[in-house]
């Protein structure tokens, strides 16, 4: 077991052993995504009521999905790298960040252009969305404070520490944000909470949702490989890799 | 590195004597929060109009928020100093506690910034048309508000204490951790104000505020020792 | 007291030293020398056990009491010197009693209850210089000083008993590591460390 | 005591410049009081409730406010660092003209805060429901607005910088110099937003600017020259 | 090129130094002695006219520069040090050609384009002892350093160095006027003003 957790440490390992998955996992992520679409975009069936726009679910909700299964990633990494001072859990936490803003992004983008033909504006402040929005801070409060710190080796540090608060609080300001908005029955649209999607509708969503998880971890691990490149100029396994 | 630990007690006290001295012989530190609180309270109704019946409908939010950014602005600087003269170097070498020490250091900026608003809020609650009602709650969600902003505020200037001029990146970190004392906070006051039973969300503060207490102090050491390493 | 094996300090990707083996035994007086930038302070820094970014290799400290003194003053503007040392004295464990003396031997009775803003530069110098004598009044065993350039800002008769008080925390068993750019008027035995130019 | 008096013009350009690269080599510090923007807009909804309509209605008044507290923290740290490592010391012995100096310091806060302020004011205007009709004049008062503030900001920083105790004082008078900006601007916003003729409003502002760019360096030099005698 | 007459200084409530009657004539090296907290700094403050608080009698100064370099370092942490220089060099009509040179005689030309908050202690004072060279090679008629302290933190080398120009700036009809706790290695004439132990 600890070799294996030794192993996991060690960069040139890493690199190689993520070039393999990825070599594996990145053609199925393309390909999962482009069924998914073509599916989802062009086969399925139309939304009686909201026609056609409604099929940016495709990439808003696995979007919004992700983006929060992001966050407990990035966290957990910077745990171990607390724990057991493990540059890798380091690297990886640093990678996760900006892969996770921007799936958030995504989702607040996708579902900032569906708001104008659903609700007539672009923007309410309903549960989900608002408490996106949070999660979006909570992304660039790590990415931010980490371009801060001259230091990169403490800007990990300082950074694990902050995602590890933020992973405490998200239940809590979910709760929060949820009970807030039952407390104000607003006069906005609401979400159709527990959609009664027709399978046919579903089962493309179901898809894009793993193929965006996939997505994830690809847009990390590439992330991860630059970092480690990055981080290892001038060692002898990079040197090594510039030869051939 | 084993070293004989001086009488506990006796630190923790005089450490937060000392940070009531210093707040004392730097009254602006006290007095700008109240005055920022008091400044905002009357900017609102010349910002969003003098309607009675609106103003007290949205007293608690207004209340609460200003709150919040007081003891926002007031965490800013909460190590600053002491990082800059090297107090917080001394400090972290002490053989004391510095989960206790960070502690003392949340407990003084509350006693400073969040006491002093608490008993002020009800003046500026009257000055919103807030009902006397609910005062009382007011007064409770903001002490118990309070505290758990100082935690939280310490935790976000430990980690930017370092960054020459960070200044306001301590709003990001915290701000999205602020939000679940104001949306409690300013629910239990609005309930109040309504006529509804404001405890369950009185509660639940009170809750946060025990589980902030217990862990806050760990991130905020942690911070403060990456701050005097990166600095 | 101190045990130092390959120890290896980086700074921007820059080795600042390397591979430094370093022991000092209770009643030594180390000085470490060494063109501007050549790592003086952050060597004392990391031997203080406060900086550990970009460090390499193993620092044991078996002591009671180590005392760091760097180009921080560490004294608080709006604190008197009393009130200053008076709280060193609690996050240090030692007797509040020894206040009077200390601030008496480095010349600042005058000025004991005086905001330490007003004081000039060597005066706020010599208010951080107390914790010494606090520290040597402490009669802690094993107890090793770390002294950033002690005597900045000192004037020549503070730099005369600064010496000399570290001649005595040596005599008593104690240790000393400090760095300085002066040479010291010291008629004890005196360890030199050399650090080589990264300037 | 006579000095030759090398290129003002040179002098200026490259003080300005060493402002705006000192504001990048530190991002954090302009992003920051966007960023604070945000937060406080989102604070709002989740303080006052998330009903558009009200929204629409307060947006004019929670915009500016928000607008002026930004600027006012970012004020609050113009000059300590200049003043902490003696960079002001020096400025003040150069034989270069202090009133276009302190100028230049108003200017580069202004370009550093302000500007991207107005710039993104638009984006937070429309989270909070504002009218898209009003969104011209948003951008015209806060120009022109965040500018008055820079100007008389950077008199209370001037005169604070020294201060490691009191300066209430300032805050005191310089807050209400706030006061007239927030009421003016957020009334133009808000007539536009209900189709009123804000011209009136705008003229006023651009009159306190012109005021306050031909005055306001005076007390800043004034105060800049206390503070560094002072300290 | 600097008149003081019956020149007192008080702080807080107390005389630091009274009826002071200096004349300083170019090509003069006046050295500012005294102990800690004697008023050395205040005094070149306020013949720098830094400060006017409790300062009676009259200072006239007439010189084409005056260069005063005191206890704050004066450079910016997020500038190199060139840009600080280049600074320097607009506010005071220097020739930023000279640059280099000056960084070359500190000894950072490797460390000119590194932030300056990395620098070391010393380095941090060089950068700012390098104003000293550029005013040195603008040429300046009748000019005046008042330098307090300005070997603090500067290695041996340094020092000689240093003091070698300051030396070069009164052979050229320059004057300065310093404060130091450290016996310098001066080659030439220099005047002595003792200010009594106010400590
Ligand atoms: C936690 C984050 C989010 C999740 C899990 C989420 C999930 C969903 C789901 C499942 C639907 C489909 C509902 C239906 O069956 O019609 C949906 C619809 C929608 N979402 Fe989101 N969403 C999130 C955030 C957002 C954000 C940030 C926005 C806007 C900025 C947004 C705007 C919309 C809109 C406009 C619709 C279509 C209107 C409707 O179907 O009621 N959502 N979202
Ligand atoms: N981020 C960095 N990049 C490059 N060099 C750095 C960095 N940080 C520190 N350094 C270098 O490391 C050295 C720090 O040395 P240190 O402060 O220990 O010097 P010192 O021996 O105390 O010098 P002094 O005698 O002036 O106090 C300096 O040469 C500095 O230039
Ligand atoms: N407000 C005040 N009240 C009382 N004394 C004051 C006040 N302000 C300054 N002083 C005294 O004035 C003196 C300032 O002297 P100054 O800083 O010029 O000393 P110096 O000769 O530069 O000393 P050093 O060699 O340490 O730099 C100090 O003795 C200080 O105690
Ligand atoms: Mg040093
Ligand atoms: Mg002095």
């Amino acid at each position: 077991m600890w070799t294996w957790f030794h192993k996991l440490g060690s960069p040139p390992w890493m690199y190689r052993i993520s070039g393999r998955i990825l070599a594996i996992l990145l053609p199925l992520t393309v390909a999962m995504l482009v069924v998914g679409a073509v599916w989802g975009l062009l086969y399925a069936p139309m939304d009686f009521k909201q026609g056609n726009s409604f099929r940016i679910i495709y990439f808003h909700v696995p979007a919004s999905v992700v983006a929060l299964a992001g966050y407990y990633v990035m966290a957990i990494a910077g745990a171990v790298s607390l724990i057991w001072r493990m540059k890798m859990a380091e690297v990886a936490m640093k990678c996760a960040a900006p892969v996770g803003a921007a799936l958030t992004f995504l989702s607040l983008l996708s579902g900032a252009i569906w708001g104008k033909p659903t609700w007539g504006t672009y923007w309410v402040w309903d549960a989900r969305i608002t408490s996106m929005l949070i999660l979006f801070f909570l992304y660039l409060g790590v990415i931010v404070l980490y371009q801060a710190y001259e230091n990169k080796e403490a800007a990990g540090k300082a950074c694990a520490v902050l995602s590890l608060v933020g992973m405490v609080n998200i239940p809590i300001i979910y709760k929060s944000v949820d009970w807030w908005y039952s407390l104000h029955q607003p006069a906005t649209i609401k979400f159709t909470e527990e959609s009664t999607m027709h399978s046919s509708m579903l089962q493309p969503l179901l898809l894009m949702i793993l193929a965006f998880y996939c997505l994830f971890t690809c847009a990390l691990l590439l992330n991860m490989r630059s970092e480690l490149l990055r981080r290892g100029v001038g060692t002898s396994w990079v040197r090594a890799l510039a030869v051939n | 590195m084993s070293l004989p630990t001086p009488s506990l007690a006796a630190f923790l006290s005089a450490s937060l004597r000392r940070q009531l001295l210093l707040a004392y012989r730097r009254p602006v530190d006290t007095i700008n929060p109240l005055l920022f609180f008091l400044l905002v309270v009357t900017l609102f109704p010349l910002g969003i109009g003098p309607d009675p019946a609106q103003l007290a409908e949205f007293a608690p939010g207004i209340l609460w928020i200003v709150a919040l950014l007081a003891s926002l602005m007031a965490a800013e600087g909460m190590f600053r100093q002491d990082y800059e003269d090297g107090s917080l170097e001394q400090l972290l070498l002490s053989p004391q506690p510095l989960y206790l020490a960070s502690l003392t250091y949340s407990f003084a900026h509350w006693l400073v910034t969040g006491v002093p608003l608490t008993l002020l809020s009800p003046l500026f609650a009257t000055m919103l048309q807030l009902p006397v009602a609910a005062l009382p709650v007011l007064l409770a969600s903001m002490a118990l508000g309070t505290a758990i902003l100082s935690l939280v505020g310490s935790i976000g200037a430990a980690l930017t204490v370092s960054l020459k001029r960070g200044g306001m990146l301590i709003s990001l970190i915290i701000v999205p951790l602020y939000i679940p004392v104001l949306i409690f906070a300013a629910g239990a006051v609005r309930f109040a104000a309504e006529g509804f039973d404001p405890a369950p969300q009185l509660l639940l503060l009170a809750g946060m505020l025990s589980l902030s207490v217990a862990l806050a102090p760990f991130a905020i050491s942690a911070g403060l020792r990456i701050s005097v390493d990166a600095g | 007291m101190l045990a130092v094996r390959g120890l290896g300090l980086e700074r921007g990707g820059r080795a600042l030293l390397a591979g430094l083996d370093l022991d000092i035994s209770s009643g030594q007086m180390v000085l470490i020398e060494g063109p501007n930038g050549s790592g003086k302070t952050t060597l004392l820094r990391s031997l203080a056990g406060l900086s550990r970014l970009g460090l390499s290799g193993r620092i044991d400290a078996q002591c009671d009491e180590l005392l760091y003194l760097g180009h921080r003053a560490g004294i608080k503007q709006l604190l008197t010197p009393r009130e200053n040392l008076a709280w060193a004295c609690h996050s240090q464990g030692w007797n509040p009693a020894h206040i009077d003396s200390a601030l008496e031997r480095v010349g600042l009775s005058g000025r004991a209850d005086l905001f330490c803003q007003h004081l000039s530069a060597g005066q706020q110098r010599r208010v951080n210089l107390a914790r010494l004598y606090l520290s040597f009044d402490a009669q802690r065993e094993r107890s090793l000083w770390l002294l950033d350039e002690p005597f900045t800002a000192i004037d020549r008769g503070g730099v005369a008993e600064l010496a000399n008080t570290m001649a005595q925390q040596v005599r008593r068993g104690g240790s000393v590591v400090l760095t300085s750019h002066q040479d010291l008027p010291l008629d004890i035995p005196l360890r030199r460390v050399v650090l080589g130019g990264a300037q």
